[in-house]
C-alpha cells in the first residue's frame, strides 16, 4: 500500500511566489517523478489549522507537510494525537517522535546576497524591506547586514517594515513606497522580504533603474536586468526530500537546520542576472560562501542571539 | 414598507427568499468555476450541519462571532458604531494570555480560567475605554478612533509578542503554550458525541451572554437608558440620562465582550497567543450585528451562518480544488448583501401576493 | 539624529502617495454629503484596481484600464444606489457586504484568469507617462530647482495632478455650484430638498456616481501607478483610512484633503523614523513606529479638532413620512 | 369667482389609517381658505397630496379648472403651488439665501446667481416688510424668522397658490399679525391662500371660506362671514365644546418652588436671565407670559435640570420642596433627581425632548420614569400605558404603535398624560397646546386645572394669552430675561400685559 501525502499551506496560499509556492513546486516535482499524487489545502486561520491537520490525519494520510511557522504549535498538538501519522513542519519546530522540523539558515543566504549587494552598490547604501517585524524577518535582515558590513564596514543598511497586520504581506503600494523612499535617500540595492508587498518594491526599483534582490524562490526572472540576485530558500527540496524519504522508507523524525552546506539556502545566479553580477562579485560571493562552508565565517542567527551584532 | 406584512412573512419567508437568492448567485459562480452547484451545496451543508462533528465546528466558529457580534450590537444600541471590536478582542487576548502565563502553573483550573476571563474582559474594556472616553468628553468620533485603535492594537501587540512573549529561539511570533489547567473544558468531553472538536465552554458562555443581552437591553432600566440615549440625545437629557456615562459604560461593555471573544480562540482552541489571532473576527462581528439587527436571535442565527460558511466552505474547497477558499469569502459577502442590505427586496411582491390571496379567499391571513 | 530625516523626501513621498487617499476620501465626501454612508470604498477600490490592472494588461493601455475600472466601480455604485435609495436598505451592511464580496471575488477572478495566486501579471510598459517640466537640462543643474521641479512638482503621473486639482474644484463644486448646493441639501435635509422640488433620488445617484469614478481612480492608482500589478486585498485598509480622513475633515473637501495629506505625511515620516536612534528612548522598534499616523490622528481629533458634525441625514433612507 | 383648486374624491390610506376619505371641495381664486379639523383629521395629508409630497390612492385635483397630475413637489412648484409646512422645510446649516435659492438656482455657477437673487429678495423684503438677514444660517434664526424665510421663499418663487400648515403655532401674536398682513397682501394680488390652523379666532379674522374636516372626510364647508366659533368647534369635534372652563376657587398650600435672584449668562457673557424672583405654591397655576425668546425657555430648562452644561454661568438659588438645588455640579442626571423630588416637566419642544420617535407608545410612557425599577415589566408597562391612552382619549388606542405614527396632538397628549401620571408636586409646563386641536386643548386644560385643584404647583409657560387667561391664577410677564411685571388673574388686562411684554416696567 502506497503512503499518502498532504501539503498544508499557510494563509499566503499556494501561489504566493514565495515559500508556499516553493513547497508546491517541490511536491509537483515529486508527483512528476513518482506519479504519486498528493492532497493540498490552504488554511485561513490558526484555529482552522488544527482542524485541517486532524482531518487529514484521520483520512489516513501518512505524511503531512505543513508550511510556515504558524503551523508549528498545531502540528505538535495533532502529532501527539496521531502517533502513526508522520508530520513535517517547515520553518518551525514541533516536538514529537513522528515530527520532522525543517528550519533554514536564512541568515547564511542573506549574508551572501548582502555581500553581493554591498559590492554592486555604488552609493554603499543598501535597503531592506520586511513584511512584518517578526524574528524570521529580522534574521533575514541581520544576515544581510552582516554580509554587507563584511564587504564594507561603512556600508549603511536601512530597514523598513510594511506593517503590523496580515495585510502587510499584500500591500504592494506600501512596498513600492518604501522602496521609493529608500531610493530617494540614495539607496541603490534593495532586498525585499515582504511577500506580495515586496513585489511592489521590486516594481518600484525597476522603474528607478536600481537593483533589487528577491527572496525565497528565484525571482530573478521577474525583472531581468534589475534583479541583482535572489536569496533562495529551497523549501521545494525539503518537501521533495521528505516525500521521497517517506516513499523509500527512510523518513526520520527530528530537527534539521538547512543552511548553505545542506543546500537549504543559496544565492541565485542565472541568465537573468548574469549581466549584473560581475566576475568580481561572483568571486567574492563564492568565496564568502566557502568561508561559511568551512566555518571561517560564522553568520549570527538573530533568532538564537536575540539581537543582531551590528 | 413591510409593516403590512404579517410577522411570519417578515421573519421567516423574506430571510429565506433572500438566502435563496444569495445561494442562486453563488451557485452561478460555482458553475462558472466548473463545478456542480448542487453537489457543492450538498458538501457545504453536509460538512457544516449534516454531521454532529461538523456542526460542533460550526458552533465553535459561531461562538466567536456571537461574542464579537454582541460587542458591536451593544454599542449600536447606544448609537455608537464600534468598529474596534477586532482590536479589543486582540487586546483581550493579551489580558487572557498574561494571566495564563503568570499563573497557569500555580492555580487550580477553574480559578485560573475565571481570572483569565476577567483579564480578557478587562483588557478589552480598557482598549474600548479610550475611544469611549474621547467620544464622551471630547466629542471625537468613535468610528474614527476605534479604527485608529485597531491599527494601534496591531502595532502594540506585534511589538509585545515579538519582544516579550516569544520563547527564546522560537520562530513563531506567539507566546508559549498555556499549561493544560488553563484550557477551557471542551464540550466533547461531556458529550462524547461531539467528538474531538474545539467546541468549548465559551459557547455556553456566549449563549448565556446573548440571553443576558436580550434581557438587559429590553427589560431593564439600564437597557432603556442605553436605547434612549442611542436614539435621541435630547430625550436622554430630558430624562436625566447621562449621555457621557452611557457612552463610556457602553464602550466598556462592548470592549469587554470583544475581549471575551478571545477566550474561545485562545483558551478554547489554540492555547497560545499568536500574531493576528483574531483573523478579522471583530469585523465579522459587525456584519453579524447588522444582519442580526442587534436582536439576540438574529445575532445567533447570523453568527451560525458565518460558522457554516467557514466550516462548510473549508471542506468544500478541500474536496473541490477548483473552488478556491476565497470563493466563500465572496459568498459571505453575497449573503450579507442579500440578507442584510437588501432584506426588503421581496417585500412588495410578497405583500402583493398575500393581498391577492386575501382577496381570493376573502379572509385575512 | 536629524540628518536621518530628509524633509524633502518626506514631502515628495507625501505627494506621491496622496492620490490613494485623496480620491477615495473625495468619493466618500460625495456619497456622504448626499446622505449615504459609504463603507464600501475599500471594496470599490479593490474591484477597480483589479479591473483596471486586468484591462491595462489585456489592452496594454492604462487609459483603457482606468476606463474599465471606472465602469465597474460605477456598476457597484448603481447597485449601492439601488440598495440605499430604492430599497432603503441598510447602508452600513451594504458597505461591509461589498468589501467582503470584492475581497473574495477579485481573488477568485484573478486566480481564474491569471493563476498567479490572486495576482495579475506585471503591467510592464503599459503604465502612465510621467510629467516632466521642459528645459530639464537647464534647471536640473540647480539642486533646489531640481528638487522642486524634478521631484516635488514634476515627475508624477497625471493622476497625481488630477487628485490635487480636485481639491479646489471640489470645494468650489460643493459650496458654489448648483450641484453642490443640492447635494448638501439632500444630505442635510432631504425633506426640505424634496419640498424645494429637487429629485432626491436622482441627486443621490449622481453623487454616488461621482464618488464611484473617484474611488475607481484610487484603485487604479494603487494598481497601475504605485504597484504595477494587482494583488489580492491590495487596498490594505486604505478605504477605511480615507473615511477616517473624511470624518476628520468634517466632510469638507479642503479639510478632508488636509487629513489625507496628514496621513501621508506621517506615514512618510514613519518610514524615515525606522532604525533611527533617538535621544533618551533610543531606537524605536519598527512595529511601534507603525503606530505613528494613527496615534497622531487620535491626538489631533481629541485635542485640536472641534466636534465633527456629520451631514444630518447621513445613513437615513429618505422616506416620505414623518 | 373662478376656482383655483378643486379636490375631487381624494382618498389616501396609510396602512390601517384612512387619512383622506373621498375628500371633495373647491377653493376660489383670490381667497383665503381655511381648513380646520381635529388632530389627525387629514388636513396635512390632503395638502401634502396637493403639493405632490404624497400620491393620492384615488381622486383628482383640478388646478385652474384643469385636471393635473402632481407627481412630486417639482410638478407642484411648476403649477405655482407653494407650501409652508407644519415642520419647516429648511436646511439648517445653510444660509437663508441658499435655502431660498435651492431648487431655483438659475444656473450652475452660484456666484453670480447669488448676487442676482439677493437683489430680488431685498426688494421683496421691502415690499412685504419682511426683516430677514439673507446671510444668516438657518440654525441661528428664531422660529418666527424661519417662518419668514419660508414665506419669502414662496414669494421668490412667485407662488400663486400658497398653502400654510399651522403657520402660527409657533409664532407670537405680533408675529402672527405680521404674517396675516402679508397674507392679505397676497390676496390683494389675486393669489390664493390655503390656511390650516387650530386657532378659530384666526379663521374668523382672516379667511373667506372654511372647510371643516373630521376623520378624513369633509364635514362642512362654510362662509366665514356666516359662522361663529361655537359652530366651527361643534362641526370639528362633533359635539359642543365649552369655551369657558369652570374653575374652583383658589386654595393655596405651602411654597413648592422658590426662585431667588436667578441670573444666567451664556458663554459669550450675554445676560439671558436677570433678577428672577418668584415662587409657586401648591394648588396654584403661575403662568409666564411673554414673547418667545425672552428667557422663558431658559428658565424652564434651568428648573427642569436640562441646562446643566452652562451651570457655571448661573447664580442664584432655586428651592424645590424645601430642598436647595445645586446646579453647579453639572450633573446630567439632575432631571432624574428633580423628578424624585416630584417635579414633572412637559417640554416646549415635545418632538425633540419629550418623546423618542422610534420607540413605541408604551416605551415613551416610561421616558423620565425609567429610574424607578431595575427590571421593566413589559406587561405592566403596557397596561399602564393603555390606561393612560384611554384616560386621555389618545387615538388610535394602541400602545404598541411607534409614537411617530401618531399625530402631533396625540403625541402631546401622551407626554402630558405621562407627566401627570407621575403624581407630581410641581409641574413645569411649556407651550402645552402648541399645534393641538381645540378638543384636545380643552382636554389638556381640564387636566391641568384638575391637577391644580388636587394641590399641585404648576408653572406654565405659554405664548397664548388666551390659554394663560383660561388657566393662570397669577401671571408673570417676562421681557428681555427679566420679570417685568406680575398680576393676579382678577386684574387680567390685555393691554397692560402687552405693554409689559414689550419691556415697559410697571
Ligand atoms: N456669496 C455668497 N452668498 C451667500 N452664501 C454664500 C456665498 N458664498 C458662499 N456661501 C455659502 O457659505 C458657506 C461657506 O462657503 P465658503 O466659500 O465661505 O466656504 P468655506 O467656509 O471656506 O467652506 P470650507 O469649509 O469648505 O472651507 C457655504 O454654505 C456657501 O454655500
Ligand atoms: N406618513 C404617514 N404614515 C402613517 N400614517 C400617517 C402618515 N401621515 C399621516 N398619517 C396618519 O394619517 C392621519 C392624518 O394625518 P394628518 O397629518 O393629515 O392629520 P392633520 O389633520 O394634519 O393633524 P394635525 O392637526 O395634528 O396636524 C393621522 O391618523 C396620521 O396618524
Ligand atoms: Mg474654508
Ligand atoms: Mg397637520
Amino acid at each position: 500500500d502506497q503512503p499518502k501525502y498532504a501539503l498544508v499551506y499557510d494563509a499566503g496560499g499556494k501561489f504566493d511566489r514565495s515559500f508556499n509556492q516553493s513547497a508546491y513546486e517541490g511536491a509537483e516535482r515529486f508527483k512528476k517523478d513518482t506519479k504519486i499524487s498528493y492532497v493540498d489545502v490552504q488554511v485561513m486561520s490558526n484555529a482552522q489549522g488544527e482542524q485541517v491537520l486532524r482531518n487529514l490525519a484521520r483520512k489516513g494520510i501518512n505524511l503531512i507537510a505543513a508550511i510556515g511557522f504558524t503551523h508549528a504549535q498545531q502540528v505538535q498538538t495533532v502529532a501527539k494525537e496521531f502517533p502513526n501519522t508522520k508530520f513535517v513542519i517547515v520553518d518551525g519546530t514541533a516536538a514529537g517522535a513522528n515530527v520532522s522540523s525543517v528550519l533554514f539558515k536564512e541568515q547564511e543566504g542573506s549574508y551572501l546576497v548582502g555581500v553581493a549587494a554591498a559590492l554592486a552598490s555604488k552609493t554603499k547604501k543598501l535597503g531592506f524591506i520586511g513584511g512584518i517585524d517578526i524574528p524570521l524577518i529580522r534574521a533575514f535582515a541581520c544576515g544581510y547586514t552582516q554580509g554587507a558590513k563584511a564587504v564594507d564596514a561603512k556600508a549603511e543598511v536601512t530597514q523598513n517594515i510594511v506593517g503590523t497586520t496580515a495585510t502587510a504581506w499584500n500591500d504592494p503600494a506600501k512596498g513600492s513606497e518604501l522602496a521609493r523612499a529608500q531610493m530617494e535617500r540614495g539607496i541603490d540595492v534593495i532586498f525585499a522580504a515582504a511577500g506580495g508587498s515586496g513585489m511592489g518594491a521590486l516594481q518600484a526599483v525597476k522603474e528607478k533603474g536600481k537593483m533589487a534582490i528577491g527572496v525565497d524562490s528565484n525571482q530573478n526572472y521577474l525583472f531581468p536586468g534589475v534583479m541583482l540576485t535572489s536569496m533562495v530558500k529551497r523549501v521545494d527540496n525539503a518537501i521533495y526530500d521528505s516525500f521521497m524519504q517517506m516513499k523509500n522508507g527512510t523518513w526520520k523524525a527530528g530537527v534539521s537546520n538547512l543552511g548553505l552546506k545542506e543546500g537549504g539556502v543559496d544565492w541565485a545566479l542565472d541568465k537573468d542576472n548574469r549581466s549584473l553580477i560581475t566576475p568580481e562579485i561572483e568571486k567574492r560571493v563564492n568565496s564568502a560562501k566557502q568561508d561559511i562552508l568551512n566555518g571561517k565565517v560564522k553568520v549570527v542567527d538573530y533568532r538564537e542571539a536575540s539581537r543582531c551584532p551590528l | 414598507m413591510n409593516s403590512d406584512l404579517p410577522r411570519w412573512a417578515t421573519n421567516v419567508v423574506l430571510p429565506f427568499l433572500n438566502l435563496l437568492t444569495a445561494l442562486v448567485v453563488a451557485a452561478g459562480v460555482i458553475y462558472l468555476l466548473g463545478e456542480s452547484p448542487l453537489e457543492a451545496l450538498a458538501i457545504l451543508v453536509n460538512s457544516s450541519l449534516g454531521n454532529v462533528e461538523g456542526f460542533a465546528y460550526t458552533l465553535f466558529y459561531a461562538t466567536t462571532f456571537i461574542l464579537t457580534g454582541l460587542s458591536v450590537s451593544v454599542a449600536m444600541q447606544a448609537g455608537l458604531f464600534n468598529i474596534g471590536s477586532d482590536g479589543q478582542m486582540y487586546l483581550g487576548g493579551l489580558g487572557l494570555t498574561l494571566v495564563m502565563l503568570q499563573f497557569d502553573a500555580s492555580m487550580p483550573s477553574w480559578f485560573l480560567i475565571s481570572l483569565a476571563f476577567m483579564g480578557a474582559a478587562l483588557f478589552g474594556a480598557a482598549w474600548a475605554f479610550i475611544p469611549g472616553y474621547l467620544q464622551a468628553r471630547r466629542g471625537s468620533h468613535v468610528v474614527v478612533t476605534t479604527i485608529m485603535f485597531n491599527f494601534i492594537a496591531a502595532s502594540l501587540m506585534n511589538f509585545l509578542i515579538i519582544t516579550y512573549m516569544i520563547p527564546t529561539g522560537e520562530q513563531n511570533p506567539a507566546s508559549r503554550v498555556f499549561a493544560e489547567t488553563g484550557w477551557l473544558p471542551r464540550l466533547g468531553s461531556v458529550f462524547p458525541v461531539l467528538g474531538d472538536t474545539p467546541l468549548n465552554l465559551s459557547f455556553v458562555l456566549a449563549v448565556l451572554f446573548l440571553l443576558i443581552y436580550g434581557v438587559v437591553v429590553w427589560r431593564t432600566r439600564w437597557g432603556y437608558a442605553l436605547r434612549a440615549a442611542g436614539k435621541s440625545a435630547h430625550a436622554a437629557q430630558y430624562a436625566g440620562i447621562s449621555m457621557a456615562m452611557v457612552v463610556i459604560v457602553t464602550m466598556l461593555v462592548s470592549g469587554a465582550l470583544a475581549g471575551v471573544a478571545a477566550m474561545n480562540t485562545l483558551a478554547g482552541s489554540m492555547h497560545y497567543l499568536s500574531l493576528n489571532f483574531t483573523n478579522g473576527a471583530g469585523f465579522i462581528g459587525i456584519a453579524v450585528a447588522l444582519m442580526g439587527r442587534q436582536h439576540p436571535i438574529g445575532i445567533f442565527l447570523s453568527a451560525v451562518l458565518f460558522g457554516i460558511l467557514i466550516q462548510g466552505g473549508f471542506d468544500l474547497s478541500l474536496e473541490k480544488p477548483n473552488i478556491p477558499a476565497e470563493t466563500f469569502v465572496f459568498i459571505q459577502g453575497l449573503i450579507i448583501l442579500f440578507c442584510g442590505a437588501m432584506e426588503n427586496m421581496y417585500a412588495p411582491a410578497l405583500s402583493r401576493i398575500l393581498n391577492s390571496i386575501d382577496q381570493k379567499w376573502g379572509k385575512h391571513v | 539624529m536629524f540628518e536621518d530625516f530628509q524633509f524633502s523626501t518626506i514631502l515628495v513621498a507625501t505627494i506621491r502617495s496622496a492620490p490613494i487617499l485623496l480620491f477615495a476620501a473625495f468619493a466618500g465626501v460625495f456619497a456622504e454629503r448626499s446622505g449615504i454612508i459609504d463603507l464600501a470604498l475599500e471594496g470599490k477600490m479593490l474591484a477597480s484596481a483589479f479591473v483596471a490592472a486586468a484591462c491595462t494588461y489585456a489592452f496594454q493601455n492604462p487609459y483603457l484600464g482606468v476606463a474599465a475600472g471606472i465602469l465597474v466601480s460605477c456598476c457597484i455604485v448603481l447597485l449601492q444606489g439601488y440598495v440605499a435609495i430604492n430599497q432603503k436598505g441598510n447602508q452600513l451592511v451594504f458597505g461591509i457586504a461589498i468589501n467582503i464580496a470584492m475581497s473574495g471575488l477579485t481573488f477568485v477572478l484573478a486566480q481564474y484568469f491569471f493563476q498567479l495566486g490572486g495576482r495579475s501579471p506585471d503591467l510592464g510598459a503599459a503604465r502612465f507617462a510621467v510629467f516632466n517640466f521642459p528645459f530639464a537640462d537647464w534647471w536640473s543643474t540647480i539642486p533646489a530647482l531640481n528638487w522642486l521641479l524634478g521631484k516635488f512638482l514634476g515627475g508624477h503621473t497625471i493622476l497625481v495632478y488630477l487628485a490635487f486639482a480636485l481639491i479646489p474644484f471640489l470645494h468650489w463644486l460643493m459650496n458654489h455650484s448648483r450641484f453642490g448646493l443640492r447635494l448638501r441639501a439632500v444630505g442635510e435635509n432631504p425633506h426640505a430638498a424634496d419640498a424645494a422640488g429637487i429629485n432626491v433620488a436622482q441627486t443621490r445617484y449622481l453623487a454616488l456616481l461621482c464618488g464611484g469614478v473617484l474611488c475607481s481612480l484610487s484603485g487604479a492608482y494603487l494598481a497601475i501607478v504605485q504597484s504595477g500589478f494587482f494583488l489580492r486585498d491590495m487596498s490594505a485598509g486604505n478605504g477605511f483610512l480615507a473615511l477616517t480622513a473624511m470624518v476628520f475633515g468634517n466632510w469638507r473637501p479642503i479639510q478632508t484633503a488636509l487629513g489625507c495629506l496628514m496621513f501621508g505625511f506621517f506615514a512618510a515620516l514613519q518610514i524615515q523614523m525606522e532604525g533611527v536612534a533617538f535621544p533618551i528612548v533610543g531606537q524605536i522598534p519598527g512595529s511601534l513606529i507603525q503606530m505613528l499616523p494613527f496615534v497622531v490622528t487620535v491626538i489631533v481629533l481629541a485635542g485640536v479638532m472641534a466636534k465633527s458634525v456629520a451631514p444630518k441625514a447621513l445613513g437615513v433612507p429618505f422616506v416620505k413620512s414623518r | 369667482m373662478p376656482i383655483a383648486v378643486e379636490f375631487r374624491q381624494i382618498s389616501k390610506r396609510f396602512g390601517k389609517v384612512l387619512a383622506n376619505d373621498a375628500v371633495s371641495f373647491a377653493i376660489a381664486r383670490g381667497s383665503i381658505h381655511g381648513i380646520i379639523g381635529e388632530n389627525g383629521a387629514g388636513k396635512s395629508t390632503l395638502m401634502s397630496i396637493l403639493y405632490g409630497y404624497y400620491h393620492a390612492d384615488a381622486g383628482e385635483i383640478f388646478i385652474d379648472g384643469e385636471v393635473r397630475a402632481i407627481r412630486n413637489s417639482h410638478d407642484a412648484i411648476g403649477l405655482g403651488i407653494g407650501m409652508v409646512h407644519q415642520h419647516f422645510m429648511l436646511v439648517e446649516d445653510m444660509t437663508v439665501l441658499d435655502n431660498i435659492m435651492l431648487g431655483m438656482e438659475g444656473g450652475f455657477r452660484l456666484r453670480g446667481q447669488r448676487a442676482k437673487a439677493k437683489q430680488t429678495l431685498q426688494t421683496l423684503c421691502v415690499d412685504y416688510q419682511l426683516d430677514i438677514r439673507l446671510d444668516a444660517r438657518i440654525d441661528s434664526l428664531s422660529v418666527g424668522e424661519q417662518q419668514r424665510v419660508e414665506i419669502l421663499k414662496q414669494l421668490y418663487r412667485n407662488a400663486n397658490i400658497l398653502i400654510l400648515d399651522e403657520p402660527t403655532a409657533v409664532l407670537t401674536p405680533q408675529e402672527a399679525d405680521a404674517l396675516f398682513a402679508i397674507l392679505r397682501l397676497f390676496k390683494q394680488q389675486g393669489k390664493t391662500v390655503i390656511l390650516i390652523t387650530h386657532k378659530l379666532p384666526e379663521i374668523l379674522a382672516i379667511t373667506d371660506e372654511v372647510t371643516v374636516m373630521r376623520a378624513g372626510t369633509v364635514v362642512a364647508a362654510l362662509q366665514t362671514a356666516h359662522t361663529d366659533k361655537e359652530e366651527l368647534a361643534h362641526k370639528m369635534v362633533g359635539r359642543s365644546v365649552a369655551t369657558e372652563l369652570a374653575r374652583q376657587p383658589l386654595e393655596v398650600g405651602a411654597t413648592v418652588l422658590e426662585v431667588t435672584n436667578l441670573q444666567l449668562r451664556n458663554v459669550q457673557g450675554v445676560s439671558l436671565l436677570a433678577d428672577i424672583n418668584f415662587s409657586v405654591r401648591a394648588g396654584e397655576i403661575v403662568a409666564i407670559a411673554g414673547v418667545s425668546g425672552n428667557g422663558q425657555s431658559e428658565l424652564l430648562e434651568i428648573l427642569s435640570g436640562m441646562r446643566f452644561a452652562q451651570a457655571d454661568l448661573m447664580t442664584g438659588q432655586v428651592v424645590i420642596q424645601q430642598e436647595a438645588i445645586d446646579f453647579s455640579k453639572r450633573d446630567p442626571k439632575l432631571p432624574a433627581r428633580l423628578r424624585k423630588l416630584g417635579v414633572s416637566h412637559v417640554p416646549e419642544d415635545r418632538l425633540r425632548d419629550g418623546v423618542i420617535k422610534s420607540f413605541s407608545v408604551w416605551e415613551n410612557c416610561l421616558l423620565g420614569q425609567q429610574s424607578e425599577q431595575i427590571y421593566l415589566d413589559k406587561k405592566q408597562a403596557v397596561a399602564a400605558s393603555d390606561a393612560l391612552l384611554e384616560q386621555f382619549e389618545v387615538r388610535p388606542l394602541d400602545s404598541h404603535l411607534r409614537i411617530s405614527q401618531l399625530s402631533g396632538g396625540n403625541q402631546q397628549k401622551i407626554v402630558l398624560a405621562r407627566e401627570i401620571a407621575a403624581k407630581p408636586k410641581l409641574m413645569l409646563v411649556g407651550q402645552p397646546t402648541r399645534g393641538v386641536d381645540i378638543g384636545t386643548i380643552q382636554r389638556i386644560h381640564t387636566e391641568l386645572l384638575a391637577l391644580r385643584d388636587a394641590g399641585v404647583a404648576i408653572l406654565l409657560v405659554s405664548a397664548e394669552l388666551e390659554e394663560i387667561r383660561a388657566l393662570a391664577d397669577r401671571i408673570l410677564v417676562m421681557s428681555g430675561g427679566r420679570i417685568t411685571g406680575e398680576l393676579n388673574i382678577a386684574d387680567y388686562d390685555t393691554t397692560r400685559i402687552g405693554l409689559l411684554m414689550g419691556g415697559l416696567h410697571k
